[in-house]
């Protein structure tokens, strides 16, 4: 399976990684991507800007454990994982997650998948800025009960 | 040595990003818990299980029973919020 | 909310559909979007190429009508639909659905759903040339099965 | 008149994209369905069901029973296979 999983300040070209994963091999026929991006407003609170930090190398074993979860389960051809570090404006792209798999119904799952985890698990941490000054956000019930529903 | 680290908003209260322990004060990672204290006078314990922090060894996510051996790295944050 | 639907012989580009959606409004947090390719393998025989029909302006129909099912379920922000007709290759795009809305959940799920009735009731036929000639591909019964899931 | 159309393998099979009917020779889907007859000399009656093929009147996928008027445009096709 071709894995390429990326922590980086720079923003990142989605079409770049969608044509990596096309040409990966001929079997392909679906590619299921998803793209997070920093909102304007966060429960009903103007954002200005996001600050994001991870713990280096934590991050990335994490972030494969994902993926090799995600294999386990469903026949996958291709994983590309980029996020995102540093100072965020509204616009920007956070995330993004792009799995490619011979069927629909797999890479649609595996994407999900990955990023339910991602949200969970993956050692990454948000400041929001706004109107108010700064805040560290938490993690939402529903992002837990998100990846809880994977389990058998 | 134990290299203790700290991350996001525990990064902060602590006002340091991490330091290193003597091996032989700490067994195990709720050892070290109640060693901790935040600049205020707060005791980590006190903040540990009601903020639901998390605490990683050697970049594992573990509990509080986990040992704790010389050369350990011990990282202590909140709840993820990436994505 | 913004919809865009075409059916068209020109290749397109992933990338412009992506911008379009994210430039469609600043509350957009989460982008889901799938990708159909024409595999080289199907049911493991060889294929050299596909011949996709359409008819025309009921397929526009079907399609609208499947993207406001989907915008019932949950709030879209966007949807961007594009489907190839006429002569592909392997390797070549077939179908992109792209959906914006405010949080993952509610674009995976329509991006999803639109695609499992877009397979099943949105009126294209393919033709599969192989080494053993041309073939009608006839309706999955997974495909069946994935569009009955959603029904209540 | 109504105008009748075929797609795909039914196009095929029947060496035509569609044609022209009278009016007062059809009431309903059900009566065009049995007054077709494939180039073979095959009933399209006795393959409809067995096929599974579809039916749209003024492009709503509709079934046997759907009456037809002046000016309809009925189209038959096999299940669709797009995406």
């Amino acid at each position: 399976m071709y894995l390429r999983i990326r922590v980086q300040e720079a923003n990142f070209s989605p079409a770049e990684v969608f044509k990596t994963l096309r040409e990966a091999s001929n079997g392909v026929g679906a590619i299921c991507t998803f793209t997070g991006l920093v909102r304007d407003l966060n429960d009903d609170a103007e954002v200005t800007g996001l600050f994001l930090e991870h713990y280096p190398d934590m991050t990335e074993k994490q972030l494969v454990r994902i993926v090799e979860n995600a294999s386990q389960r469903w026949p996958l051809i291709g994983v590309s994982i980029i996020h995102r570090i540093g100072k965020l404006v509204p616009g920007d792209e956070i995330v993004l997650v792009a799995v490619a798999a011979s069927h629909r119904g797999e890479a649609f799952s595996a994407c999900e998948f990955i990023m339910d985890y991602l949200k969970t698990q993956a050692t990454f941490w948000k400041k929001e800025v706004g109107a108010d000054g700064e805040k560290w956000l938490t993690m939402r019930d529903s992002d837990q009960t998100a990846a809880d529903r994977w389990q058998p | 040595m134990i290299k203790v680290v700290f991350f996001a908003s525990l990064r902060e209260r602590f006002g340091s990003s991490g330091f290193a322990v003597e091996n032989n004060q700490v067994e195990s990672v709720a050892g070290l818990v109640k060693l901790l204290e935040l600049p205020d006078g707060t005791s980590f314990n006190s903040i540990f299980a009601q903020e639901k922090l998390m605490v990683a060894v050697n970049q594992e996510v573990v509990d509080g029973d986990c040992l704790i051996t010389e050369g350990d790295e011990v990282a202590f944050f909140p709840p993820v919020t990436g994505g």
